[in-house]
């Protein structure tokens, strides 16, 4: 089964990385783009893994080891079954 | 002769390469502020090492898109020299004056260390004053500098020895262990096809004073001067440090 | 409508709420409360520690600047001023170790280049639980990379610090971090809101809701309630502040500015009213003006935010377009939000309304200070008596064990993550007793170094206290440096505990009374009180950053041996000490005995002994004795030499062989010299009345160390190496 | 409008970001966890965008700016019209 995780910054939490973005595609021109947040993306091969399974681990790698709870959330999505 | 510092916003070694160039190389030197488009005359344009950007999105992939660039560019196109130090490395691989790519070092950890480089090519602009298989003493400071390049243009390098720097040990023999960031071919120095553009990942600025524990890097920096004077036939005026060395760094960014 | 809970949550008690209440003249709104909450916790108010601190030194030859203003400044001649001061971010750092010791690097930063110092060099110290437990590794790999993707992008190299491991800081990891600028003497700026009519002026980044209540956090003890005070971590931005301070620099240099200071703690609120208080003037800002991340946030918000890499400045009107140009060619947001007023209050509108209004001397200087009760803790007595350990069987592999714990073992894992180097001028690398940095264009040098035993403060915080001055002076003695002025960060427990009350005083008192023995000054620090998890304290913890200036930096000796067939001479001498030494904790697991003795009349000797050597050019190799004792020493000096040359040493002290290997003994130092100088290092050491002799020489590949006719240890210098090298790397190694 | 693009390395790049992040699982006893790959994820707000016009640009930023394509890959998606 492969999982997507994705992990980004809180909202209220400062993005230098996504600000930085922003301002060089402003440079460029792209005066439509208003905000960028950035972020990380985990895509995950798990062997032999159920629905119900991957429901139980996948939040919990996401909170123990991919995402830090503390300034950053995350969301996950299953791929391919 | 006339060297240039580019300053873009997040360098920090711009200073230091003015330092060696100016005020150890006895050449005259100038800051080139990201925002103009003026070359202000120079011989050879140098990329300092840094941040630029924050190197943000990934090092080197911002400052390619600033006004002086598109004058890099030009200028490099024309033939200039143009040498690259570790973030100036990263912003010529980005803007396509230099074929490859930075991946994180293999251990996933910035690196501040002395490195041993091998030359593997003395016969360029940038390596002329050294000789084929020297061993150079020189720091590296970079989170990525694990140079990659997909396996035809690697042989490409290769075979157009192209390749100028490579990671060795104190013998300059290629082990596993010297090439501590991981870059394929344990590369660490390339130039482009044409000879007249050069990055490289060690900092040869930091090494270019006895009394900061290697004086190698000099090498480098005397082997693009001895190439232009050859080519302008004159001679550079030499150690020519008219003012006082000043341990603070002049006001970068005014002028 | 100010209830008790409300109090609570501010950190403040029912008499300092009165108390406020009093200097206004009425009761605060809850946005004047927070702003009297921040200024009166303990972390901006020093209610706790200020009659204490009053003790130490502050005048000398050199100072410029003493505490009070943002950091320390010294005049080190030719025109030029050093600017330091060390700052903690523990808190932070245990909640999210990253951006927690990123901020802090961030913070001292500001902190210097606020007086118009350009940073030239950081050192760090680290304290963390043992590297066996994963959470502490993940919290000690999360604060160096902090530190290290925090300075490195700055462009400031880190030059040195300690990393120390012991269990009471497993809960509450210690990271201090201290910040050396340089600048020119007549170009200091000082944080005065002087001249009504001025312009207020903020720049740098946008405020956001970060952080808000930092500095109370850092006052409170942690307890379960910890997951609550999450919100409160900052996100660094050191590309933002490295244009920053290009960016002042040059306002500075262009004499734009009048006063100025960083937003740090307490943000808007401490930048306005101290600099208002400093000036004896008051101040307006109109909070619609202030550049905003966010929609929708309050005054509270706003004037408590900690977001980073931000400055107030006080300008002439007529100069704040060409600031503003400045600013605006570093990319960064430069706007008036208010003016200098005489009337000595802070006053502050939001949508047209008046919502502080306030004497900025109540909040900055009326902060109540107390004097709370200390009484000597029982178990001091218990601990300080120790029984002798069995004699080990094996000393070789003692001597390995120790080689190999994480407190002695090699640090480079943690600085080869630093950029060391940037700025082309660190001549002495990490790894050394201190940083020497060169001056360029200048015959003299710069040193420094940062240094504390815990364990020999939790046993005896007077000697502990003293014994901190006295090994970071030897560390500057050992590069030739006289040192010059003091800055000190001091992480303790709850101060309202009585027991934790008396470890301050004394510690507080050693440090002084060895400053003054030293005749150097101390200009700045910092306390971080409330270092407790779940009511169980750290060890007392000081650390000294002291500062050293060298002559002539083509002197400076190394800190491993150069050459083989050099003599090896020992300054100073052996006794029979075990208190509070490594060996005893990590063999015997007591952490238990008096710490070594200290004279500090003999030690100064010793380390005049030691730069006058040094200046005449006779010494080679440096290093004083410290943890791990002679032994480990000498270990040392043979790891850091190039080629790994090994020594034999003899010895015949009439002491027990583990304590002359392994005993902490202060007042110690080890020179190489070349054969034929050992006479004249003899010579001048008999004349300083300063123990010496030739104790072996360097050479071979092994260490060799003899007691009385008997080899006790011999091991190959590849072997101890490996074993001092790998240590750490060794607990973070990926297993496949 | 917004719109999330994301950027991964190559299958043909190594990818020791994501091999450290599966070697940590399984020191933390997640053996089901078989391969990870990390890459960047940008959550992009355009300003008053129609769907055409963010099928011309968004490519481009990515293509220009976002991703290097000599070692990355990028897909991307219309999260909210
Ligand atoms: N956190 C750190 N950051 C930078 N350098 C460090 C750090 N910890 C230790 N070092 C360096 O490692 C060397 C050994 O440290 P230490 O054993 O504490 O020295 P000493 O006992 O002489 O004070 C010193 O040069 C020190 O600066
Ligand atoms: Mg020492």
């Amino acid at each position: 089964m492969k999982v997507r995780i994705l992990v980004t910054l809180k909202e209220s939490v400062l993005d230098p990385q996504g600000q930085t973005v922003r301002n060089a595609l402003h440079t460029l021109g792209y005066h439509q783009v208003r905000d960028v947040r950035q972020g990380k993306v985990f895509e995950i091969e798990l062997e032999g893994s159920s629905r119900e399974e991957a429901e139980k681990i996948v939040p919990e790698i996401a909170d123990r080891v991919l995402a830090n709870p503390i300034i950053e959330k995350f969301t996950w999505e299953i791929l391919e079954a | 002769m006339k060297f240039g510092v580019v300053v873009f916003p997040g360098s920090n070694c711009d200073y230091d390469t003015f330092h060696a160039l100016q005020n150890v190389m006895g050449q005259e030197t100038v800051f080139l502020w990201h925002k103009d488009h003026d070359l202000q005359q120079v011989d050879c344009v140098v990329l300092p090492g840094g941040f630029s950007y924050g190197d943000y999105l990934r090092s080197g992939a911002i400052a390619r898109f600033s006004p002086i660039m598109q004058e890099v560019k030009k200028f490099a196109e024309d033939g200039g020299l143009v040498l690259g130090i570790c973030n100036g490395f990263q912003i010529l691989l980005e803007s396509g004056l230099l074929p490859g790519a930075m991946l994180r070092n293999k251990n996933l950890k910035f690196l501040c260390q002395y490195v041993n480089i091998r030359i593997e090519n003395d016969r360029t602009a940038f390596t002329g004053a050294g000789r084929k298989g020297q061993v150079l003493r020189i720091p590296i400071a970079h989170f990525d500098g694990n140079y990659y390049a997909p396996p035809e243009l690697l042989e490409e390098l290769e075979r157009n020895n192209q390749i100028l720097f490579r990671y060795c040990d104190e013998k300059g023999n290629l082990t596993g262990e010297a090439n501590v960031n991981g870059s394929l071919h344990h590369i660490a120095g390339i130039v482009n096809r044409k000879g007249n553009v050069m990055g490289m990942m060690p900092h040869p600025e930091r090494a270019s004073e006895k009394i900061l524990g290697s004086e190698d890097g000099k090498i480098i920096f005397q082997s693009i001067i001895n190439y232009l004077e050859k080519k302008k036939g004159k001679k550079s005026p030499g150690r020519t440090v008219s003012r006082p060395i000043s341990p603070l760094p002049p006001l970068i960014g005014t002028f | 409508m100010i209830d008790e809970k409300t109090l609570a949550d501010h950190n403040l008690t029912r008499e300092e709420y009165d108390l406020i209440v009093r200097l206004i003249g009425r009761e605060p709104n809850l946005t004047e409360l927070g702003i009297f909450s921040v200024m009166w916790s303990e972390h901006c108010g020093y209610k706790s520690s200020k009659v204490h601190l009053k003790k130490f030194p502050t005048k000398g030859k050199y100072v410029i600047q003493g505490p009070g203003e943002n950091a320390g400044v010294m005049d080190i001649g030719d025109g030029l001023a050093v600017v330091f001061k060390i700052e903690s971010h523990n808190h932070p750092s245990y909640i999210e170790p990253y951006q927690g010791a990123a901020t802090g690097v961030g913070g001292i930063l500001r902190d210097i280049f606020t007086m118009g110092a350009r940073p030239i060099a950081v050192l760090d110290s680290l304290r963390f639980g043992p590297l066996d437990n994963p959470k502490n590794r993940a919290i000690m790999e999360g604060v160096v990379s902090g530190i290290s993707g925090y300075g490195n992008s700055f462009g400031v190299p880190t030059v040195g610090g300690e990393v120390y491991f012991n269990d009471c800081y497993s809960q509450n990891p210690l990271v201090n971090v201290c910040c050396v600028g340089l600048a020119y003497r007549d170009r200091l700026f000082l944080a005065r809101a002087s001249g009504a009519g001025n312009a207020v002026i903020y720049a740098g980044a946008k405020t956001g809701r970060d952080g808000i209540h930092g500095a109370t956090m850092a006052s409170a003890e942690f307890g379960e309630d910890i997951e609550h005070k999450r919100p409160n971590v900052q996100v660094g931005d050191p590309f933002k502040e490295k244009l920053l301070l290009e960016a002042c620099l040059e306002a500075m240099a262009k004499n734009l500015i009048v006063g100025i200071q960083d937003m740090g703690a307490a943000g808007l609120t401490c930048s306005t009213t101290e600099m208002a208080a400093k000036a004896g003037t008051g101040m307006e800002i109109n909070l619609d003006l202030v550049p905003q991340r966010e929609e929708g946030m309050t005054p509270y918000e706003i004037m408590l935010s900690e977001s980073q890499e931000r400055m107030l400045i006080v300008a002439e009107p007529e100069k704040v377009e060409e600031l503003k140009k400045i600013f605006n060619k570093w990319d960064l947001d430069a706007v008036v939000i208010g003016r200098v007023t005489d009337d000595g209050r802070l006053k502050v509108y939001f949508h047209g309304e008046l919502v502080i209004d306030i004497p900025v001397k109540a909040v900055v200087d009326l902060c109540p200070a107390y004097r709370r009760p200390a009484r000597k803790p029982a178990f001091v007595n218990k601990i300080s008596r120790l029984r002798k350990p069995e004699m080990p069987s094996d000393l070789n592999q003692v001597f390995l064990q120790l080689l190999a714990s994480p407190n002695i073992a090699d640090k480079e894992w943690v600085f080869r993550q630093y950029d060391h180097m940037v700025q082309v001028n660190t001549a002495v690398l990490p790894g050394a007793d201190s940083a020497v940095l060169r001056l360029k264009g200048l015959k003299k040098a710069l040193a420094m170094t940062l240094d504390g035993n815990a364990l020999y403060t939790f046993l005896n915080p007077r000697r502990g206290g003293q014994i901190a001055v006295a090994e970071a002076c030897r560390n500057l003695a050992c590069a030739g440096a006289a040192p010059i002025g003091v800055t000190n960060c001091l992480n303790f427990g709850n101060p309202e505990k009585p027991e934790i009350m008396w470890q301050f005083r004394e510690a507080i008192e050693g440090i002084a009374e060895a400053c003054r023995q030293f005749e150097i000054p101390v200009t700045g620090g910092n306390v971080s009180f409330y270092n407790e998890t779940g009511g169980r304290p750290i060890y007392p913890t000081p650390v000294l950053g002291i500062i050293g200036l060298i002559d002539d930096i083509n002197k400076v000796p190394s800190a491993g041996f150069k050459a083989a067939g050099e003599s090896i001479i020992l300054l100073g001498e052996n006794r029979e000490e075990f208190g509070g030494s490594e060996y005893l904790r990590l063999i015997f697991s007591e952490e238990k005995g008096q710490p070594p003795a200290l004279s500090l009349a003999k030690e100064k000797k010793v380390q005049e002994c030691c730069r006058q050597a040094i200046r005449a050019g006779l010494v080679r190799t440096a290093h004083d004795v410290s943890e791990g004792g002679l032994a480990v020493a000498l270990a040392e000096c043979a790891f850091r030499s190039s080629r790994r040359i090994g020594f034999r040493v003899k010895l015949n002290d009439v002491i027990r062989t583990d304590a002359l290997l392994f005993g902490e003994t202060q007042s110690r130092i080890i020179l190489a010299v070349r054969k034929k100088d050992a006479r004249k290092v003899l010579n001048l050491a008999r004349k300083m009345k300063v123990p010496a002799k030739v104790i072996g020489e360097t050479g071979g590949k092994k260490m060799e160390i003899w007691h009385r006719g008997k080899k006790i240890i011999d091991l190959k210098v590849e072997l101890g190496y490996q074993a001092w090298k790998n240590s750490i790397p060794n607990y973070f190694k990926i297993k496949k």
